[in-house]
């Protein structure tokens, strides 16, 4: 065991998974010898060689691309794209080709391979850098979207990923990455794609949320309880496959629900959780699935920021209003 | 640009690339192709083909390259490259299935390192790229070669190919069939480079221009370019000038946007015929030989096409049954459910 | 007026924009010596000239690149992407540079453009040629999202979507080309963006859907008319802006819904519906919204296209669900 | 490659290309770069503005190519480029502003030509074709100037915009400033090609490899280049071979992947230096000058940053506001909604 952050948690995470499987590389600008804009893979350039921890050119496409051709041989290539933003010049190669190489094949060729995908805002970044659209890839069939919250989870779902026979989209929440830490066991440990987690427990309302979102809702359900309101919180991880089961059980005791998520609201995902709620449990609904979201505008820059993500205030305000009818 | 066999059969060489016998296997093969071809469309036209994209007149640049490869070696090519499909391992019923518009046609068995074919133009070439430098990380002899047309070249991902596998030095040949269309737009409103050879020059690859109707000589400059990706050596750019002399596809009608004289221009630089020439001047080609040769070529054709409309349709679950290693619940229930279960 | 198909409406509605505002073109692939792979811009070149009837390279993204830069210039391109399924080299271009200019310039330059992108199954084609993603369009701020299902709203949409001083990503669905003729007024007359059509009145349930899949919609409404219950149906015409106001009302008398579309369940336009149906109209709910979809596959082949394309039977089949709640 | 004044100061033709007027005005335009490039990093330290990306090294090639423009002549660069872009209008406390994360810092005055810089690498070089091809439809006499690094011309975007710009002869030049590096990859690894402007044989487009820290040989290729632009003959892409002395951004630490020998190897090549030694042998710099420009550099950048953080910080509401030209419903319910009414 040892205390780690989630970029530490991950760092150990691609280090091990490096280590146990020879076929993996990992792949990406400025992943090598930088250890990432991010630091996330300080040092394995040094234990892994060039030949397996590459830096490349400026070419997304080409990255994703090429680690599909290398899947394709038998490697197993864990791509970094540098911010989620920097994504879509490789969308054509995931939604046509990474995601579809099994079923056009038949399973004779596959791409057992996973994309990082370092999101969200926060951090005052520049334009483009603070993205959360893991919508658009939760829509394309034959891919996994997975979004990690805590240390110990990212190390899980990232091993989790890198075994999995198919392509998983991996969403980095950049917020988090240095915010929290916990004990992260040294040893291989995988946690399940399509299993959320509930968080806290609670009988009055349902927060459900992932990734960098998570801080937020946590909160909100700290002050919610100071008020005597018990949230139940559940962190999805996994977008797909989804643990619905998971979802309708809390929503079939508590009734309420407000989804919580940092990407715009129309067309987010919290609209197909809404939507397979009210399919499911429309007879344990008290009140309307409430959504807490980014706004559908772009995400701002560095100065208004705090005017688009939702904050704690915001969740427990729309739980008060689920309370009121 | 490289010519070893002119159009009227002449030898531009003093030892001809290949033996007669591998002459005779190449024309073999081209033969094969044209009588696919010509069933390819008309078996369109009966309706038990869904669209289908002709290749007459490029079968020297696919045969003469695709000869020039060992058992192992990737294959990553297009909607029009059937002939060097089936010569690296890619069953021809297969290729006809996928026409039918069956999934099953883009599984070759086992053992066929060649992928189904490209049908988004300039997507594939990267894939090329990550299949031959795989291979060399898996410490496997295995290169890749990966076919594409003129238009093909204006794809950014064209581009992001050539720079990989020029900055690592993989072992992969660019072959473009510049057939000198994509659909309607003539090569030359594509790009303004003097030729798709030169390109290799912002990549600092080579870069070869063949005589793509010249199965010596697409094969000399193939041969050459494979024995460079198998020494470590990177990548090549061919361009194998060509001409399709049939549409677009069967959906198309080339009478909007160019004349017929081009084709028959090109026609009397037809890849078959000169080869026909050259052996028959040697003896080696016969009018019994040739009738031999388009029979068989005919009864393989009706062998794939039959087993290809063997196949027995798909039921509703076999489309979901290809998605995933193991299929996620909620596939599994909208697999019922499609099932009518 | 005359009968025109929905190709002839677009091809119509083309010439005439062309013709009043100097400053349109229309730029793509084969879009002029051949008036395009659908001869939806058939004459076009032969009017207008090759100045203003582009036939460009095989470049996707840089068609659309180029077009926003002719459009910030003062142009007002229409562009042509010949099928949905290679729009995707240029996602990036469209999700980071063309629906963003207005707000990253905060109104200094716009892209006053058109992006026309045929779309949908049911024709045979080859792998990508049948694609359906119209949801991540919707998911993306500063884009508009236009889907006509009859000739005359092809028209009137197209021309509403030229004058647009903003972005509309406009959906043609393929096999409703040459499907259905009906009259159309000669002159220039625009459908607002952001109106749905109520095409079909009834009480018993709301069928709600867009583009190609109207055809099946209608034909469920009148078989379910036969056997006694009147279906409401609702074109949508636009997913961005979203006409929700017609949709609510038609569920708020109706009390049951269900929603079609050809794309993807996961994630699809129909999640937002819903999402949006039990927030505002819970209340009204007799039964929970489904949605008749594609499924979560890639699109299949031509001999399998049958098993994945929502049906009649299948739109009924979930009307008779929700009339048993 | 072109050189026509040496670090050393010495000129290499007979002629100057530029009178001394206009060399002391680009000196003054140099000094001004470099006061503001320190001054920035100084800021982002203090917390004042976000990452910030210096360009110290890279004077000439933005001074110089800038200086060769009219006035309407489009611009479209990168968050790297703030000199050439405020020599084209751009206000420099708008590119401030950018930099403190306000979004007002993308919208300059009408009339000013010059796209808000491009943050994503790569995707602006086609609209800078799409403007210039634009005007050039509009009847207008307007060519444009896309600036980019050497790591842009990896990405698809960049085969693109060539691509279309040859095909289609627009009046567009690309300047690539190869400033050695894209953040921790070396040029050499980025591509195999013998240099960047090498990459225009591909595309049948001239390539001129320039000194870039030579403000006299950039301005003399690119006014060849903006003449040819404007008579009709198409594009040119530029090379200027120069380098980033300071890190990437103010984020990056370059030790970890170059030594520091490098950067004081190329700052033995300064841009400003050998025009100061060019101006001073011909009387025509003093200390004193030097000191005047200096402070009114200092002076100018301090009356923009002090405009950029006097914008008062925007509410809510103003995050919809640059949404659509006419806000849709959807929209203006949750503009309400955040402005907590
Ligand atoms: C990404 C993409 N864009 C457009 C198309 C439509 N399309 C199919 S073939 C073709 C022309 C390709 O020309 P070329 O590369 O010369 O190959 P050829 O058909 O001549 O063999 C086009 C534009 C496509 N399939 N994929
Ligand atoms: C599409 C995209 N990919 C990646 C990045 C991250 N990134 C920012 S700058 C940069 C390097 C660019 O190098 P170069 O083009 O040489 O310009 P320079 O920074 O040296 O001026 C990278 C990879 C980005 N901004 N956009
Ligand atoms: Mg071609
Ligand atoms: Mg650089």
């Amino acid at each position: 065991m040892s205390v780690l952050t989630v970029a530490g948690a991950l760092n150990q995470a691609l280090g091990q998974a490096l280590d146990k499987y020879q076929e993996a590389v990992l792949i990406g600008e400025d992943v090598g010898q930088t250890g990432g804009v991010f630091r996330v893979s300080d040092g394995l350039l040094g234990r892994f060689g060039a030949e397996r921890v590459i830096d490349t050119p400026v070419a997304e496409s080409g990255i994703v691309g090429v680690a599909l051709g290398m899947a394709m041989a038998g490697l197993r290539p864990i791509v970094e794209i540098q911010f989620m933003g920097f994504s879509y010049p490789a969308y054509d190669q995931i939604v046509s080709h990474v995601s579809r190489i099994r079923n056009r094949s038949r399973h004779r060729f596959t791409a057992p391979m996973v994309i990082r995908l370092p999101y969200g805002g926060g951090i005052g970044a520049a334009e483009h850098h603070s993205e959360s659209m893991e919508a658009v890839y939760a829509h394309v069939p034959g891919l996994k979207v997975v979004v990690p919250s805590t240390p110990y989870d990212a190390k899980g779902l990232l091993l989790a990923a890198v075994e999995d026979p198919d392509p998983v989209i991996f969403c980095e929440p950049i917020r988090l990455y240095r915010a929290i830490k916990e004990e992260v066991p040294e040893e291989w440990y995988t946690t399940p794609l399509g299993s959320a987690r509930v968080e806290r427990e609670g009988s009055d309302v349902t927060l459900i949320s992932w990734g960098a979102m998570m801080k937020e809702t946590r909160e909100a359900a700290e002050r919610l309880a100071a008020g005597g309101v018990e949230a139940e919180v559940i962190d999805l991880r996994s977008l797909v496959p989804l643990d619905s089961q998971t979802v309708f059980e809390s929503v079939v005791t508590t009734g309420r629900v407000v989804v919580v998520h940092e990407a715009p609201r129309t067309g987010g995902f919290g609209a197909e959780l809404a939507a397979q709620i009210q399919e499911n449990c429309l007879d344990s609904l008290l009140a309307p699935i409430l959504r807490v979201t980014g706004w559908d505008t772009i995400f701002p820059l560095k100065r208004s920021e705090h005017h688009y993500l939702p904050s704690p205030e915001r969740i427990v305000a729309a739980v008060e209003a689920t309370l009121e009818v | 640009m490289l010519q070893i066999l002119t159009p009227s059969g002449a030898l531009l060489t003093e030892e001809p690339p290949l033996s007669l016998d591998l002459t005779r296997r190449l024309y073999r093969a081209m033969v094969q192709a044209r009588v696919y071809d010509h069933k390819g469309s008309a078996l369109q036209r009966q309706g038990r083909l869904a669209t289908y994209a002709p290749f007459e007149g490029q079968e020297a640049a696919q045969v003469g390259s695709a000869a020039a490869l060992e058992p192992t070696d990737w294959m990553a090519g297009t909607y029009r490259d059937a002939a060097a499909m089936w010569m690296q391992g890619y069953p021809m019923e297969l290729l006809l299935a996928g026409r039918t518009g069956d999934e099953r046609g883009g599984s070759p068995p086992v053992g066929v390192p060649v992928l189904p074919p490209s049908i988004t133009v300039g997507g594939h070439m990267v894939h090329a790229v990550g299949l031959a430098w795989g291979s060399r990380l898996r410490g496997e002899n295995r290169i890749a070669i990966t076919y594409f047309g003129d238009g093909a070249t204006s794809e950014g991902d064209f581009h992001e190919a050539m720079n990989f596998a020029a900055v690592f030095e993989v072992g992969c040949v660019f072959l473009c069939q510049n057939n000198g269309w994509a659909i309607s737009l003539p090569v030359e409103r594509q790009t303004r480079s003097e030729s798709i050879a030169e390109k290799a020059i912002a990549y600092g690859m080579p870069g070869v221009l063949v005589d793509g109707n010249d199965v010596f000589a697409v094969y000399q400059a193939t041969a050459a370019a494979v024995e460079r990706a198998r020494a470590g050596e990177g990548p090549t750019l061919i361009e194998a000038v060509t001409y399709r002399i049939g549409p677009h596809t069967t959906a198309d009608d080339p009478g909007r946007y160019r004349s017929t004289d081009e084709a028959e221009e090109w026609k009397r630089r037809d890849p078959l015929e000169r080869v026909r020439i050259y052996l028959s001047e040697r003896d080696e080609w016969s009018p019994e030989w040739q009738e031999e040769l388009e029979e068989a070529a005919a009864d393989e054709v009706d062998r794939a096409v039959t087993a290809a409309e063997a196949l027995v349709a798909f039921d509703a679950a076999d489309i979901f049954s290809g998605m995933y290693a193991d299929l996620p619940e909620h596939l599994l229930a909208q697999q019922s459910e499609a099932a009518g279960e």
